[in-house]
């Protein structure tokens, strides 16, 4: 199985094609089936995986310009495995909990497309394939955004693509810079980026380059003042969409920092902590506060993503293994907890056709097991101990605390603000008698609805209690990780603030 | 008396000439064949042309690079074959477009004058581009341009003749400062031949007159050369000429003539910028910057596809001079392999006008083709409108579509440059092409947006009337390649970094 | 051993998880059973280890790896130590007792089996907060308790928000966010401490960390304190995070009882008392802690003299004891502290367990001043209050008596006079607020229409369950040599100097008297039925103390409103006009210069002759100007 | 006396390029035209390029002129042009701008030193002769493509100006694509 | 004497008088007459370089000049013919239709 992460990738693309040959009304099911398959293939790849081995599995390397270092190069490590699979799930995921009628084969099909793109960036470790994914992705959630979305749907969708299809072009002159310099070190053309970690770059260079890359990364984020793209796609997109947006989309940025950013240019990354780290306390703060203020249901969430990808970033930046492995689990957790709120979210929005919290309130008499569901995600993206969404959190302000006390503790600040809007939505929502008419009728979750979010529930819960599995992986390949951007970093600074960590595990 | 002149056959090297002849020749049989028999279909007269071109398309792609024949008149370098080679390509996906649905449908194609000036002028650009005397460009050039003018006359519309006026009488102009252009290089070197103009240009690098000189012949011969490749504000017959002439006619027109005379542009500036004026390049690259900005802000604000497709044809235009400016291999042959994948790309995506062209103005009293013929596509027509959606994100520079490709190894060369020059300048130049790269998708999408995002119009006439199977064929093909051009890029690649690199540009 | 200490633990979860299947479903009296049977297991097992601990000695037992990631390792481990098991034991019986009784309290609500599940749930938290055997096990169960609280404070969701006029705490749901994110404020402290416990000691296991801080810099360990106590004031809802306590009476009186007096709310003072070594290394520290709790003290129970609400009150007094606590934990009589604390639980709960009753009675009232009397149909109520008051107010020989009594030994012990007096003041507050309490509620005459409330005792076996604490209220102070010997095997034995020794009986002589004299004061003054004093409670100083020194009302202005519109205005003005709007507007200059750029565009030949001539001109220029640029470069 | 003839000729060419140039009457601005142009195979005797000049009076002068009459018969272009020359003042700062830069070029010293003409007259040649002969070796090539630029200029001429152009078939409707229309349907 | 500048600055004079001609004018057959002025000081130039370096390739240059100069005007009077047949006029302003 040694070309296992081929079939991952172009199995959707496949099925996509072949899914114009499937009948619109069996369609459903038949995109259900290929994203379990795939799912289970995500799964499948787990238990292969070498949990001891932090390095990259599963290489595949195949020249498609090799005049121009061009070539198929996938593989995966335990940075990249898990985002791969929460990936494969939150596509399930979207489609079981589907509730559009409407060209839903279109969407059926596109939404395969996505998933090859999706899983194209997690596993590409050639800087132009890992880019063509990654602009690839755009198209069908430009279509999904644009073609099911609200009202304002075409502006949203339209925004969304150029706005992060600007700051990727900027990254690829990053990337072509980065080539011609190996280039001519080496006297031979590559965009493996495996290649271009044992570049040694001159600060002078890193630092424009950190900065190209930062802003094709930031964008997709989104990092503050970059953001304003997201309420938008969020508000206008479908459920589907938001929910493989927040939950795997914006996770491309934060992996690009990890995956490019911190080993190809230490020295610059740990240089830049304090511009990186007070953008992502913008973010932190600065949109939890309009969070709080918002009125539409998805934009709190909308915004509550910022927020939390502010805390990803800040674990990102710590250097440490704490705050990487924390942030890694953060994406995961994140991508989880934010997916399910937004499938909650449109559920109430099918029932009703609003998403305006002041037309709801003591939804919870109701609505029970809605309720419930809502609020152990709610708890679980307020960070409460023992749900996925504590470990992440925890591990990437512990990190960033050896980096700046200071700082962490205005980070920190999340857990108090991310509290406030999360429990006045629900509060607003939630508690209360109900006012409207038009709520006393509600259907409690259907069978579909649970059946999408159920799982995530127990992965929730799962992973809150025991993040070990997951964990173990993330953080010895992150521990490589440090240890390298460690030996290559040659500012003292650098060299100071990237920790190395001792000790090694192994998931039994 | 003067002794006669013996010149052997072997000296002459008269293959070098076989490409033009047989589409000469082409031209001329079928001249002869209307002559004797007036009432024959078109469908003969695409088909021969077709075959003209092919066996033109065998002579080139035989020919022995680096030679020189005809008393040195010719040059067949590298530049010279690829950019052949690629004119033939786009005349030969070019002449089939004339298979539309009925026999009689347009009326340029009623006549099989039309395919032999068509021919008159693929030889006119091959002459232009396989020789590095400014007279033989000159001649070949008009050649091309005349029979190029008449061409679109043909097309026999209002708007047909309003661009075949504009376009010829602008391009009287351009030729006037052509012809300055090259008094004064011949003033200076007292030369007509380029590799000639260089030697003596090298031996005067030191005098103070030599600057002057060289950057006013840069400046006349860049009007000249900005308006057949169409630079700012040399373009403003581009988009009026485009919506005037008949689809397939500005798809060609975006890329052949063009392609062209952007070989002539590396002939002729490759020549100073091989000295090292660096005032050269950066006329060419403020000139590049300013058209490919200003046209994709134009081509943002336009409601029609096909000025829409001019307007960014301007703005490819800029981002291939840019290239050109750098006067390294890779960015020479990134031209060339951008041409190519542009070809394929844009000739598609008019080709997808074409077959949607009505004879009456049914969607907008003065435009073909608006934007509003295009709602909804998705649900009438699913597959043209993904085949259509195919090439704008080509055009926009998504991957894996083809222009992708030509961007990427592009702006490689900008960035190459500017790394090995150490000269932000040049990275800085890369940025803003990507920045335009990021505005020019904005149109682009807003036909997907048209086609896959807003309802159909109530208008319920067909959209695709003019489909026939060939053009079918045709857009066939180049959505294929469009979108399997990772398959191809390699040997595309090493074949025009080859035949570039070869001849010493 | 071991197993007996996971049935401790997991029993009440168990509970819960059984009562949370049922959490939609109608009524059903076997949630209540069970979670209560499963309770009085989980105290059975903690009495067992109680035992064991006190003949054998602690157990520490390591469950399984929780996070681990870079050289960070955290396990889940429990450690039954004395402190542990006394909390364990303390919060088992009391919750068990208290499950018993929402059986009858909770007996009409829709909610029943919610409320089980939900209580249970706390019951579990607080089993992992006491018994965790590091900081971040601590602060699993810290946040657990927080959120059931915030669950049963806000469990009668469906209530409407009122102005804090009618109702000072608006509404359940906005007391229960009240009190969840001002914890919040308080675990971010915490959690600054625990990072830097990580980031210096490398562990954040109670043993090793106690075992190394000492060597520690002298700065960091400050800062260790004060965060780690930061963490401990919102939980035990110390001054400026004290609102949300008083708020949190909105919840059910069970849970008032269980959680916001005789569990919960005591975790910070527990933290103070587990982080003993740290506290011990900065005095000054613990002096600030001790001040803090005194001012509580005082503070807490200048309010409570004018509060008219049964349930207040005591939570006023809540306060005002734990502020005690803190003092004595200030001061480095840990296990004071600890007994005080285990002291106030039997009697505070079983007040509240009284109060509870009372509501029962008077159909969810709670002015006292529309009471009055009921002491001739609630005799039981009235004796368990009455008892309870007394401890409260530290009467000879209940267990509030030995345990306040002490506390006050210690401050004057330590010199801190200051301390002192103000603590020996706030007895007789105390002192004074309890029985005021009492005489309004079942003295004089009825002051309540007999058409909004027909006051009865309540079930039979709810009585008969707060027996065991009203005996433990009573006689807890005959343990305390006993339990003194306990505890201080692990934390430091706190002994009185020979002096204080000496004038012992004279501190327990003014004490008494300040104490007994506020309940005769009380007595005059309400004794006989509510004699309105219009003056009085129009003064400026009644007015500020009902008003609880306006302090809510403080916050609301001071945080809430301007937050809220700086949210508004961020979101407004900051990121749709300035930076979305940034955003189109570039977009928008593009549009705008397209279209402007277009118009050159005329359509007529001869403009595009000009142009081509123009163009040509411009050339020049740019020529010009690069051959100047390049002459300046050579 | 060269200098003379060449001031003379000069000045004449430009004044009648410039009635050319500003003359209502089509005419008047032809009949220069054709004047200045002889005038200027006169420069053309003057530089020695024989063979030129008498090309410039058979081409010019005899065959362009000789079209232009005949379009200006069929134009009807007696009367006076009526054109709006709104922003004249633009033309001659354009026009004046272009010509003083060209003048100052040319002014400078552009003549390259070390140029040597590749194709000098043959010793003993006359002009012609010596036309001849590069014309009909190295430029041979150029002068068959310029016949087959007369030959297009002659296809084009007679296509545009003959009946070809009359009826447009791009935009009468034929019979499919009213059909078309009709059925609606895609083919 | 009369030097190579002298005709190559009548040649400038004389184009700049074309390029006038050709901005200026509106009606088609007089800008078509400017565009020949233009094509002739360019054949000036190129007659004064040639005599010049006694080099003919500058006369060939200005022959073949000529030959592109009557194709020119074949093609150029063909469109004029057309434009007037079916408009009536050869006024460029009448031409404005593709604008923007």
């Amino acid at each position: 199985m040694e070309n296992i992460l081929s079939i991952l990738v172009f199995f959707p693309l496949v099925a996509g094609l072949l899914g114009f040959l499937v009948d619109k009304n069996s369609i459903r099911v038949y995109g259900i089936a290929v994203a379990s398959i795939e799912f289970i293939l995500s799964l499948w790849l787990w238990m292969l995986f070498d949990t001891s081995n932090a390095g990259f599995q599963f290489v595949e390397m195949i020249p498609l310009v090799p005049d121009f270092g061009i070539s198929y190069y996938v593989a995966v490590d335990g940075i990249s495995l898990f985002i791969i699979i929460m990936a494969t799930l939150m596509t399930l995921i979207g489609i079981i909990a589907l509730n559009i009628e409407k060209n839903i084969k279109n969407l059926i099909i596109t939404l395969l497309f996505l998933e090859v793109a999706m899983i194209g960036v997690f596993v590409s470790l050639d800087a132009i394939i890992f880019y063509l994914f990654w602009e690839f992705s755009l198209v069908p959630m430009l279509y999904i955004i644009g073609a099911w979305g609200g009202e304002r749907r075409i502006y949203a969708a339209v925004k969304f693509f150029l706005y992060t299809f600007a700051g990727s072009l900027i990254m690829l002159i990053g990337m072509l810079y980065v080539a011609y310099v190996y280039h001519s070190v080496s006297g031979a053309w590559s965009f493996a980026i495996t290649d271009w970690y044992a570049l040694v770059l001159p600060f002078e260079v890193e630092k424009y380059l950190f900065w190209a890359f930062f802003i094709g990364f930031a964008i997709k984020v989104p990092m503050f003042p970059f953001h304003t793209w997201l309420p938008y796609a969020h508000g206008q997109a479908p459920t589907v969409g938001s929910v493989i947006l927040a939950a795997v989309l914006l996770k491309m940025g934060t992996y690009g920092f990890v995956r490019f950013s911190l080993p190809m240019f230490p020295d610059a990354s740990v240089a830049y902590i304090m511009p990186v780290a007070i953008l992502a306390l913008i973010m932190i703060i600065y949109t939890a506060m309009v969070a709080y203020a918002q009125e539409d249901m998805k934009q709190v969430i909308a915004y509550s993503s910022v927020s939390h990808m502010g805390v990803i970033i800040i674990g990102t930046f710590a250097m440490n293994a704490e705050g990487i492995t924390g942030s890694i689990f953060l994406m995961l957790s994140h991508g989880i907890v934010s997916g399910a709120l937004f499938l909650l979210v449109g559920s109430i929005y099918d029932r009703r056709h609003t998403k305006l919290m002041s037309e709801f309130g003591g939804l919870a008499s109701v609505m029970p097991k809605y309720a419930l569901i809502y609020g152990i995600m709610l708890m679980a993206s307020v960070g409460l101990p023992l749900t996925i969404g504590f470990v992440g959190e925890y591990l990437s302000l512990v990190g960033f605390f050896k980096v700046s006390p200071t700082l962490t503790v205005l980070a920190g600040t999340s857990i108090i603000l991310g509290a406030v809007y999360m429990l006045t939505l629900y509060k607003r929502t939630f508690f209360g008698p109900v006012t409207n008419d038009a709520n006393k009728k509600l259907m409690d979750l259907d069978g579909k609805e649970l059946t999408a979010l159920v799982p995530l529930v127990a992965i929730v819960i799962w992973l809150g209690i025991y993040p070990k599995p997951v964990l173990v992986p993330i953080d010895n390949s992150v521990k490589a990780l440090t240890s390298f951007m460690h030996e290559k970093a040659h500012t003292p600074k650098a060299k100071a603030t990237i920790l190395v960590s001792k000790t090694t595990r192994e998931v039994k | 008396m003067l002794e006669p002149i013996s010149v052997s056959l072997e000296s002459l090297n008269l293959i070098t000439l076989s490409p033009m002849l047989i589409a000469i020749g082409g031209a001329l049989l079928i001249l002869i064949i209307d002559l004797f028999k007036s009432d024959l279909d078109k469908t003969l007269y695409v088909i021969l042309t077709m075959l003209i071109l092919f066996v033109d398309f065998g002579a080139t792609y035989s020919l022995a690079i680096n030679e020189r024949g005809f008393f040195d008149l010719m040059l067949i370098d590298g530049i010279a074959v690829v950019s052949q080679l690629i004119i033939l390509i786009a005349s030969l996906l070019f002449v089939p477009l004339a298979l539309t649905a009925s026999n009689k449908r347009f009326h340029e194609y009623s006549y099989p004058e039309y395919f032999a000036l068509f021919l008159f002028m693929v030889a006119g650009f091959q002459f232009m581009v396989a020789t590095d005397n400014l007279i033989l460009m000159f001649v070949g050039l008009e050649t091309a341009s005349l029979s190029l003018y008449t061409l679109i006359a043909m097309h026999n519309t209002r708007g047909a003749h309003e661009a075949a006026i504009k376009y010829f009488t602008m391009g009287a102009l351009a030729a006037g400062f052509f012809l300055m252009g090259s008094a004064v290089i011949y003033a200076t070197t007292g030369s007509v031949e380029l590799y000639e103009v260089a030697k003596i240009l090298q031996s005067q690098m030191d005098k103070t007159g030599f600057m002057i000189s060289a950057l006013g012949g840069v400046v006349l011969m860049l009007v000249a050369v900005g308006f057949k490749v169409s630079l700012f504000p040399f373009h403003m017959w581009t988009p009026d000429v485009y919506e005037g002439s008949s689809a397939p006619m500005a798809g060609y027109m975006s890329i052949v003539p063009k392609l062209a005379m952007v070989v002539v542009a590396m002939r002729i500036f490759g020549v100073y910028i091989n000295l090292d004026i660096q005032a050269v390049s950066y006329i060419i690259i403020i000139i590049a910057v300013i058209t490919m900005t200003l046209a994709n802000m134009m081509a943002l604000v336009q409601n029609d596809v096909k000025r829409m497709l001019a307007y960014s044809s301007i703005s490819h235009a800029g981002f291939v001079m840019a290239a050109l400016a750098l006067g390294t291999t890779k960015g020479n042959s990134s031209i060339f392999l951008y041409y190519g994948f542009f070809l394929i790309t844009n000739l598609g995506a008019f080709a997808m006008l074409w077959i949607s062209r009505h004879k009456k103005k049914s969607h907008h009293e003065r435009y073909d083709h608006p934007f509003s013929k295009f709602a909804g596509m998705v649900s009438k027509s699913p597959m043209a409108a993904v085949i259509m959606a195919v090439f704008m994100l080509s055009l926009a520079g998504v991957p894996p579509f083809s222009l992708f490709w030509g961007k990427l190894y592009l702006i490689s060369s900008v960035v190459d440059y500017g790394v090995a020059t150490d000269e932000m300048k040049y990275i800085v130049l890369a940025i803003v092409m990507v920045l335009n790269s990021a505005i020019a998708a904005y149109y682009y999408l807003k036909l997907i947006v048209y086609m896959f995002l807003l309802s159909p119009s109530e208008d319920e006439t067909v959209v695709y009337a003019n489909q026939s199977r060939p053009l079918n064929v045709i857009i066939g093909i180049l959505a294929v390649t469009t979108i399997l051009s990772i398959l191809y890029v390699q040997p595309l690649m090493e074949f025009v970094t080859y035949l570039v690199s070869s001849s010493g540009y | 051993m071991e197993n007996l200490v996971y049935i401790a633990l997991f029993a009440p979860l168990v509970g819960s998880i059984f009562a949370a299947f049922y959490g939609m479903s109608p009524k059903n009296i076997i949630t209540g059973i069970v979670t209560s049977a499963l309770l009085f297991v989980s105290f059975v097992a903690s009495a067992i280890l109680l035992n064991h601990v006190m003949t054998v000695g602690p157990i520490h037992v390591r469950m399984m790896d929780w996070i681990m990631a870079g050289d960070m390792l955290i396990p889940f481990g429990f450690i039954v130590d004395q402190v542990s098991v006394t909390m364990m034991t303390m919060v088992t019986l009391i919750s068990t007792i208290i499950h018993i009784y929402s059986n009858g309290y909770m007996e009409h609500d829709k909610g029943f089996n919610r409320f089980f599940s939900y209580l249970s749930l706390f019951v579990f938290s607080m089993l992992i907060l006491v018994m965790s055997d590091n900081f971040l096990g601590l602060f699993i169960g810290w946040e657990g308790v927080g959120v059931c609280s915030w669950l049963l404070i806000g469990f009668w969701y469906h209530k409407p928000d009122v102005t804090r006029d009618i109702n000072p705490s608006i509404s359940p749901s906005w007391a229960a966010n009240e009190a969840f994110i001002m914890n919040r404020i308080a675990d971010l402290g915490m959690l600054v401490g625990i990072f830097l416990i990580y980031w210096n000691l490398g562990t954040l296991q109670y043993d090793e960390v106690f075992a190394s801080v000492g060597p520690l810099e002298n700065d960091l360990v400050f800062w260790i304190g004060i965060t780690l106590f930061i963490g401990a004031m919102g939980k035990s809802a110390q001054f400026p995070l004290h609102t949300w306590l008083a708020d949190a009476m909105e919840g059910p009186t069970p849970v008032s009882a269980l959680i916001h007096a005789a569990t919960m709310v005591t975790a910070g003072v527990y933290l103070v008392i587990r982080a003993n070594p740290i506290y011990d290394l900065i005095p000054d520290v613990g002096y600030l802690i001790a001040v803090v709790g005194t001012f509580v003290a005082i503070f807490a129970a200048s309010m409570a003299l004018v509060n008219r609400d049964l349930k207040r009150i005591i939570a006023y007094s809540t306060l005002s004891q734990l502020g005690y606590m803190f003092a004595a934990a200030g001061l480095g009589a840990y296990w004071v502290a600890l007994f005080h604390l285990v002291a106030h639980a039997f009697f505070k709960s079983l007040l509240f367990l009284g109060a509870g009753n009372v509501m029962h009675a008077m159909n969810d009232q709670l002015d006292i001043f529309k009471m009055g009397g009921l002491k001739k149909v609630m005799r039981w109520t009235y004796l368990y209050m009455g008892v309870a008051s007394l401890t409260l107010a530290g009467i000879w020989p209940l267990a509030g008596f030995f345990s306040k009594d002490t506390i006050l030994e210690v401050a004057f012990n330590e010199h801190t006079y200051g301390i002192w007096f103000i603590l020996w003041i706030t007895a007789g507050l105390t002192a004074f607020y309890s029985f005021r309490q009492v005489f309004l509620t079942f003295h004089g005459t009825q002051r309540y229409d007999d058409a909004d409330a027909h006051p009865h005792e309540v079930q039979k076996y709810v009585l008969i369950a707060l027996i065991p604490l009203a005996t433990l209220a009573v006689i807890f102070g005959g343990f305390m040599d006993t339990f003194k010997t306990f505890t201080t095997t692990l934390l430091p034995a706190y002994e009185m100097s020979e002096h204080t020794h000496h004038i012992a009986w004279m501190l327990i002589a003014v004490t008494s008297a300040i104490a007994i004299s506020g309940i005769i004061f009380a007595y005059l003054r309400y004794g006989k039925g509510l004699k309105r004093n219009e003056k009085l409670e129009n003064s400026l100083p009644y007015r500020v103390l009902s008003n609880q020194y306006y302090i809510p009302i403080l916050y609301d202005k001071v945080f809430s409103k301007p937050y809220a519109s700086l949210s508004k205005f961020s979101w407004q003005v900051v990121d749709q006009r300035i930076v979305d709007a940034t955003v189109d507007g570039i977009g928008g200059i593009i549009k705008s210069t397209g279209d402007n750029t277009r118009r050159m565009q005329t359509g007529n030949l001869s403009d595009y002759l000009k142009w081509m001539a123009a163009g040509a001109l411009l050339l020049v220029a740019i020529a010009f100007l690069a051959f100047k640029l390049t002459q300046g470069a050579n | 006396m060269i200098t003379i003839a060449f001031y003379f000729f000069s000045i004449l060419i430009t004044l009648l390029f410039l009635v050319t140039v500003m003359s209502k009457n089509l005419l008047y601005a032809m009949t220069s035209l054709a004047a200045g142009m002889v005038l200027i195979s006169g420069l053309f005797f003057m530089l020695g390029a024989d063979f030129l000049g008498v090309v410039q009076l058979i081409v010019y002068v005899g065959a362009v002129m000789a079209l232009y009459s005949f379009a200006m018969m069929f134009f009807d272009a007696s009367r006076d042009i009526k054109e709006r020359n709104g922003s004249s003042m633009l033309v001659f700062a354009l026009g004046g701008a272009i010509a003083l830069l060209l003048v100052a070029m040319f002014s400078a010293p552009i003549i390259g030193e070390g140029a040597v003409g590749l194709y000098a007259s043959a010793e003993g040649a006359t002009n012609p002769q010596a036309v001849g002969l590069v014309l009909f070796t190295k430029y041979l090539v150029p002068f068959e493509v310029a016949a087959v630029m007369l030959l297009v200029a002659m296809i084009a001429g007679i296509i545009l100006a003959g009946k070809k152009m009359d009826v447009s078939l791009s935009t009468t409707e034929d019979e499919s694509d009213i059909t078309d229309d009709t059925q609606g349907g895609e083919k | 004497m009369i030097g190579l500048s002298h005709y190559l600055i009548l040649s400038a004079i004389l184009f700049s008088i074309g390029l006038v001609g050709v901005l200026r004018r509106r009606n088609l057959l007089m800008l078509f007459f400017a565009t020949e002025i233009m094509l002739n000081a360019a054949n000036i130039a190129f007659a004064a370089i040639s005599s010049h370096y006694n080099d003919l390739s500058g006369q060939m240059f200005a022959f073949f000049i000529v030959a592109v100069a009557a194709s020119e005007v074949a093609v150029g009077l063909g469109l004029l013919i057309v434009l007037h047949k079916k408009y009536g006029t050869l006024d460029l302003d009448n031409f404005t239709v593709m604008k923007g």
